[in-house]
């Protein structure tokens, strides 16, 4: 009931969100998430993003997470598609699709699932501009967001 | 033990993994961040600010202070930027 | 820079989201809302939905919503699509697409509109099942869900 | 004054819309909605509970005490389901 895939190659949204509903009556509501390579960083433009990760780790950690969020709302499908290598400005990133009955839940677990690989999955960013390469630095406001689905602690 | 390197940890010491005999008294993850500092140059550089080095025990986040024993690999990388 | 149709055919969500997207590369974030017609209401099957709907303050309340959204987040593109007449399970019933520089606003900026769409566009759902054709009613949930957007009154 | 009707009120009514010349005294939405349902059992029928009937004067959502003079046209319905 959940497709994670790590890949190099580029993913087609549509047709993961249409074999997530395909032949299907009980989905309501579909929500897709497409992270997508800007050409510009602070204001300077970027050549490419090169995203580097832990491989087994990623997978690990995104099913754990996948599951987390399938015991916290009533999900009826979920795909997370992530990309590693060289991607250029313009080209997609990663990818969210969750469906459930009502449109709350849905919502909730591809931002849920978004704030979680933005600060759990490894996967780094290098930028390559024209005259140089730099690591992107981890944001305090994607830990406040992680932060927000934060159990409290028994 | 096998150690692992990711981003830039990876690129200051220059090299993706390693195997490694520890002595016993390095017992947590953040004795071994600072016995790694003390192997060379490119560790100490590594290793500087070991504040802001995350670390995984055999594939799961784990804080400075888990103890090591029994790990088969264990790896050191920058705060996660994926998504 | 905001599309809005009210149509009694099928739409395409994965073209509205490229049409959105296409040449660019200041969007980071695409988050793209489908409602789909489930098969049961509250757990009876059901042959269809009908959605009667008032065109043309439908057009007006969409428009004022989106350009409420365009003025709360940083969106640099909206598609709103809304169908109307008789859709059958597993249909598509409406359409949100909305695109940021971040997820962050995309997300938001998503919910608001389909919290909106739910409670103040002028669309009615009838529900066509084997025996009979009911109204559906409005829920105190989707009020609650709608209500959450409201800006303190000065 | 043009007045429309939507989902189970238009049913109730029996019509869609209607041109209406209205009595003077008759000034917010809410008379108007009393005023409508003395015109008949179908009204009567449609308008048997206001408060769960909403309005709109030209277009724009309004609330049962609003006035209605310079309306061009008033719609009634119920509690919209769209989305």
């Amino acid at each position: 009931m959940a497709t994670i895939r790590l890949q190099r190659e580029d993913f087609d949204a549509a047709a993961e969100a249409a074999a997530l509903t395909r032949g299907r009556s009980d989905i309501g509501a579909v929500v897709t998430f497409t992270g997508i390579c800007r050409g510009s960083e602070d204001g300077d433009p970027i050549a490419a993003l090169t995203l580097e990760h832990f491989a087994e780790m990623a997978e690990t950690e995104i099913t754990r997470h996948v599951e987390d969020a399938q015991q916290r709302w009533a999900l009826l499908g979920v795909t997370v598609v992530h990309r590693y290598g060289r991607i250029t400005p313009g080209e997609n990133i990663v990818l969210v699709v969750t469906a459930s009955s009502h449109r709350g839940e849905a919502f909730a677990a591809a931002e849920f699932l978004m704030d979680f690989l933005k600060t759990r999955a490894p996967f780094w960013k290098q930028v390559e501009s024209a005259k140089s390469k730099t690591w992107v630095e981890a944001t305090a406001g994607d830990d406040a967001a992680a932060a927000r689905w934060e159990k409290p602690r028994g | 033990m096998k150690i692992r390197y990711f981003a830039w940890v990876r690129e200051r010491v220059g090299k993706t993994d390693e195997d490694i005999e520890l002595p016993p008294d390095v017992t947590t993850v953040s004795d071994l961040m600072t016995w790694l500092a003390a192997r060379g140059e490119e560790y100490a550089h590594a290793f500087e600010n070991p504040k802001v080095i995350r670390a995984a025990i055999d594939r799961s986040h784990v804080r400075p202070e888990a103890a090591i024993s029994g790990a088969r690999e264990i790896a050191f990388f920058p705060p996660m930027t994926g998504g």
